[in-house]
């Protein structure tokens, strides 16, 4: 067994540290904890400056103008991003970039691929409708080819960015008759489109999603990824790679450090059922780092941490809500105060708890329901039947 | 003994959700939330008109002379209406006013709805507020008919006309009734979104000021003032609870996945079954706590005992009603989220889990003693 | 909201603990501290005193010789006995009597009835077979008619007491054709018939229960109770008398008494841990009391508790047994020490911490598995589809 | 990075794993569970054959020069297999001896099997014996050449040769390795079943007794004890764990109810799920921490916080695998009993959750301060 992290990816989270230390400015991290709905467009900025600097996609091959680092580079990178609440544009850089790469066209490569390492383009993700939410196989939404082009009808629902991204990677069904996994496929579609329509969505964390609509909106052939009705394939591979890109376990180390740092000053003597929730806390938070860097282990060791990354979501999002709900217990109504609100408990970015709180009902939603996770768990991880 | 509604109870039940229903439907209850359309002294006074203020008040007195579990029902339904009005404060601040014969006339006031009452929760004598830019402020204090100081998230005091709170005259422990006239009101955002201020007093005439108790009865007062805060906090929170029960059973009743309801996928069926064991558990716990303490005002056990269990619950259905929901719930056009920000709120509000933690250890093991920091 | 106890219940229970007092001798507390496998000469005479004096069945209708009085009083009785850890014929006394009393032909309620309420006789239940386990109604024992008898075939598990009882309350196939749950009867067979072999089965809570085998198994005709494949019916209605009859509630709360007096001396500021597990188990134990309280009421009042019962047993069971892993968690290392090694713990009972540990996890199964208690709560108290 | 058996770890695993399944099968391990056929001298003088007990004893002192994680795999093995064997403690006393040049002739002892050497692990700095009839026991002191007191419920002191220990010499601390031959060893019952026993010293001569630290040094090698002891008994909880799953997970993929495997039902999937969560965890936490400790002996931490996983998820796991089993795994002739008592004992042995919260706070929160018991 060998669990210490290579230098090289080492010495990288160091420089990577200090480059952050010095482009995070104040303006930036105001920029960010005054805007919910839109990002600004000083995150754009900070975006392109790190594309400038070769800090997107150096977990990419180089043949795509990536850096060919291993995934631990990923990790530690998506770490130090998380630990600091920056935002990562994860979906293109990290779903539809490696999407493309591997089943794309060379023209779709060739268009796409370099706008995305230079964070000029960003994509949005169309997969979930209304009907279909947890059981996303039976989406309705359908693309119909006339001549050249594909012709587009339905609805989606949580269409995160989709009134600020440049274009929709989405999920249509292209079979009717297929059994439901095998008739849907995935297209590229320009949210500037006509017959597309954009309405906000807004949930208890404080961001705004999107429903989406759809009327005859037409796209070329060419739009097409991929192979026609192998959409759900390249659907539930990419859901395996999101689930190692997108951890709260970064923001929970944040919170417990931000906790330890109030507490620094004055653990009474009254605050014996913190102790105990802090001590539970501390070490529920030491398993997922442990998984966690299991997990990214095998996928660096070129394995697909099937039942690992089940695992770690399910715990990491149950946790990090069961950590939050306890952290206002401790820190009392301050910590249920809003941020602007005087006498509230805001950390250095600007994050109240009560927020931190709000949000995480939303991370139980992301890459699969806990349910199914459970499920796969049960499948990979121990070979029980289906 | 029987678990259930007496014949004044199911009446008052009815009428107080047939009202509620109407006059606070979930589209209010957003416009709320938001601030755009808050409540108002006029609905207030309202709930006056039906009766619901002055409930406990004796009939001596210009009440209703119920009993504290016939309020506990009206707060109930006031939980499951998720309606964020000052009804537990109210509650609260009659009986405190009814056990001393100090302010008569604020009794009626109280009843009539001519006058908001509202309690100062959050200077508990355990989890004062001790973080935040807030630490420094001053409590209140009455010295030389001025008062200086401020009550830190006082629920409702946006249109509240009195509050009752602790506080020091000359450096001795009184409990008094302050007029919010003279104070500075600074409006909060807490994460259960009801209205909510920290009141400022900052050298305001102490005119109208009514010491209710000084001295050790003041500190017993405070006490009780605790009790019944957390023990109808809780009964408020069951309230809550049966609602977010009943929207996760419906929600997977009817929402279709994978070919069939969810609600006959087994690992949802357990979910909704562990919903019903925390809420209907947390309820009961809430109204036989209540009824103790009607029995026997010291008896104060049990309200400490139903709010730890309700803490934990709280945060639980949260999680799990969210899962059920399976993301449904968390857009705010949809009210699980008001009903799930409000548990998680009422688990921290009126009574933390340290101060329970510490009251029943206390109670079970009283020679334990407590405890010190001591130098290392 | 009522939820005072009728004072004629109170005024019961003290006359009640006054007599226990009274004739629970230190000979019977060792005799039952002894004793495992077997239920001792002084436990037996304990038992038939208390018939002699009218403390069994005074539930019963007069009409059977019992005490006409209301559930609460069992309830009170339960209570008591439970808290000191009596044991009591529950079984016979409150299974198979008011069956009997339901659907048995006047002939056995004339040869029953009178001589269990007197406890000269026991009766053990055959329900459980090794195939058949949660899934109950699958049962294969079979009874077959030839000409004035039933012949009985077959093997059951969990035949607790059938190495000392007198008769078997026997659920047997008698319809192999009917549906699973309609081709059941129920018999009582005495168990000195020819044919029945009884093999020990030693569980980790200490006990012995038994495996049993029936090859030919002769009885009469009139061996049958009530009607002949009615069997699930019956056995059905009797577990829910069941689950308010045995409640762990009454141990719950000498556990938590006895460790308030181990603590009287000293919880120390290391305890910080125990503190807070303390105080949720306190308040667990309150629900746990209301919730019980709530069950009894239901029954007095002349309703069925059904999601109440499923409820209280779940909750009562899983608490139990983390409770008791709680308990010794705070006791540490002398409370894992077994009765009879120096240093342990034992309570006024003779129970160690460990074996009442053990002994909670065979609670957990009885009278229908936990994962049934919680399908029919979704089923009786939220209302949703089987 | 990579979380696998290295090479040379997975011929370890795969040989302890034959080894232990050929020798300690289940009846075996019943028999040893009613004391018909306890583990013997000779037995461990076998494992000492295969190079277990030197393991990491390094090579210049006769042993396999093997690093910790190796041997935790041996232990973990140990764990899997169930068999209640001295492999922690000789595996501790291996290190505790080979971190002082005192007594060379004892490790060449240990690492031979020619004697057998435990450690006194009951008798920790927190959660000493303070309830039940030892509590007046003294603590083993050494004066004048004789030792008295107790050392209380000492693993294996039936089979061994000598403990190590804690304990006064002239009212100085000390750390000793003490010979058993002139003890009274009382054995008694644990819920885990394993062999053990309260070893007193009457006033028996001190003589083949070695001080291998005194004052802060002594201090020192006790704290490194009880890491040690903590870490490697996490391993070997996590391999009983594994067993626990394993076990749950065959048992239902073949236990038929209701005309399918109970494997399908949703219930029993989300159950062995959240085994494997607990279980992979436990694991590798363990795992982790013992690399740590190795990396940097000062660094415990990473061991308190795994203790306290594996505290919780042991009685979890406990009561998860009795109700997949329904029933079935509660008779002593079914084997998991055997895994599940002892997952609870190992829940309390070696580091109670007040020990570890008490740890991890301190060390999270420094300037917290330890507490104390004030007067009222």
């Amino acid at each position: 067994m060998d669990f210490k992290y290579p230098p090289e990816v080492e010495a990288f989270r160091e420089e990577f540290r200090t480059y952050l230390d010095r482009i995070v400015t104040p303006e930036l991290k105001a920029a960010m904890a005054r805007s919910h709905d839109q990002t600004p467009p000083e995150v754009h900025a900070f975006w392109r400056q790190m594309g400038a600097d070769g800090y997107l996609g150096f977990g990419w091959p180089k043949e795509y103008g990536g850096g060919g680092k291993s995934v631990l580079f990923l990790h530690a990178f998506n770490h130090e991003m998380g630990y600091r609440n920056l935002p990562v544009p994860v979906v293109t850089l990290n779903t539809v970039g490696p999407a493309l790469m591997r089943v794309g066209t060379e023209e779709q490569k060739q268009e796409f691929l370099p706008r995305i390492l230079r964070a000029e383009i960003e994509f949005a993700i169309g997969y979930t409708e209304p009907e279909a939410g947890t059981d996303l196989a039976s989406l309705k939404t359908s693309a119909v080819r006339d001549g050249d082009e594909w012709v587009i009808n339905g609805r989606k629902v949580f269409t995160t960015g989709a009134h600020q991204a440049d274009y929709l990677w989405m999920a249509v069904r292209t079979d009717p008759d297929a059994p439901k996994h095998r008739g849907i496929s995935l297209l590229i579609v320009p949210l500037d489109s006509e017959g597309i329509e954009v309405q906000p969505f807004h949930t208890m964390a404080g961001h705004r999603t999107n429903l989406t609509f759809y009327d005859n909106v037409r796209v070329p052939a060419s739009a097409l990824v991929g192979e026609e009705n192998r959409g759900w394939y390249y659907m539930t591979t990419q859901l395996d790679f999101e689930r190692v890109a997108i951890s709260p376990i970064p923001q929970m180390e944040r919170i417990v450090n931000s906790i330890k740092e109030l507490f620094k000053d004055g653990l009474g003597p009254d605050e014996t059922w913190t102790r105990s929730a802090l001590a539970s806390m501390i070490a529920d938070l030491n398993v997922l780092q442990v998984l966690d860097m299991k997990t990214a282990a095998i996928v660096a060791n070129g394995d697909v941490p099937l039942a690992e990354a089940s695992m770690l979501k399910v715990l990491s999002n149950e946790f990090k809500l069961r950590h939050l709900a306890d952290v206002v217990q401790m820190l009392g109504e301050p910590s249920l105060l809003a941020t602007g609100s005087s006498g509230g408990l805001i950390d250095e970015w600007g994050q109240s708890y009560e927020g931190q709180l709000r949000g995480s009902s939303v991370n139980l939603f992301g890459g699969g329901s806990n349910d199914i996770q459970r499920d796969l768990m049960a499948i990979h991880g121990l070979g029980l039947p289906r | 003994m029987r678990f259930q509604d007496s014949d004044t109870q199911k009446l008052l039940r009815e009428t107080t959700r047939a009202f509620l229903a109407d006059k606070f439907p979930h589209a209010r209850l957003y416009a709320i939330e938001k601030g755009e359309n808050p409540l108002t002294a006029d609905e207030v006074r309202g709930f006056a008109e039906l009766g619901w203020l002055g409930l406990t008040v004796p009939e001596n007195k210009g009440g209703a002379g119920a009993t504290l579990l016939d309020a506990a029902v009206v707060i109930d339904e006031f939980g499951y209406a998720a309606v964020p009005a000052p009804i537990v404060v109210t509650i609260v601040a009659s009986q405190l006013l009814a056990s001393v014969e100090a302010a008569p006339e604020h009794l009626s006031q109280l009843t009539e709805g001519t006058a908001i009452y509202t309690v100062s929760a959050a200077t508990r004598r355990r989890g004062p507020i001790r973080y935040g830019t807030l630490a420094g402020a001053a409590a209140l204090s009455m010295n030389n008919g001025t008062l200086t100081g401020t009550l830190p998230l006082v629920p409702f005091a946006g249109i509240a006309t009195f509050v009752l709170a602790p506080l020091t005259v000359d450096g001795e422990p009184a409990f008094g009734l302050i007029p919010l006239v003279g104070a500075r009101i600074e409006p909060v955002r807490v994460l259960d979104r009801a209205s909510t201020a920290h009141v400022h007093f900052d050298g305001a005439s102490a005119n109208g000021a009514i010491l209710l108790a000084t001295g050790p009865a003041a500190v017993e007062m405070h006490e009780l003032c605790d009790a019944l805060m957390t023990g109808f906090s809780v009964v408020e929170t069951g309230g809550l609870m049966r609602r977010v029960l009943e929207m996760s059973t419906t929600y997977i009743s009817n929402r279709v996945q994978f070919g069939q309801p969810v609600a006959k996928f087994q690992a949802a069926r357990h979910r909704a079954a562990e919903l019903l064991m925390q809420s209907e558990s947390a309820r009961w716990a809430a109204y036989h706590a209540i009824w103790r303490l009607e029995e026997d005002p010291s008896d104060r056990r049990e309200i400490w005992l139903a709010k730890h269990w309700s803490n934990r619950a709280g945060p639980r259905m949260f999680e799990l009603a969210h899962l059920l929901h399976g993301g449904v719930g968390v857009g705010l056009d949809y009210p699980l989220h008001l009903y799930t920000q409000w548990l998680e709120s009422a688990a921290v509000q009126a009574g933390t889990q340290n101060e329970m933690t510490n009251r029943i250890v206390e109670e079970a093991v009283p020679s334990a003693g407590k405890l010190a920091t001591a130098a290392r």
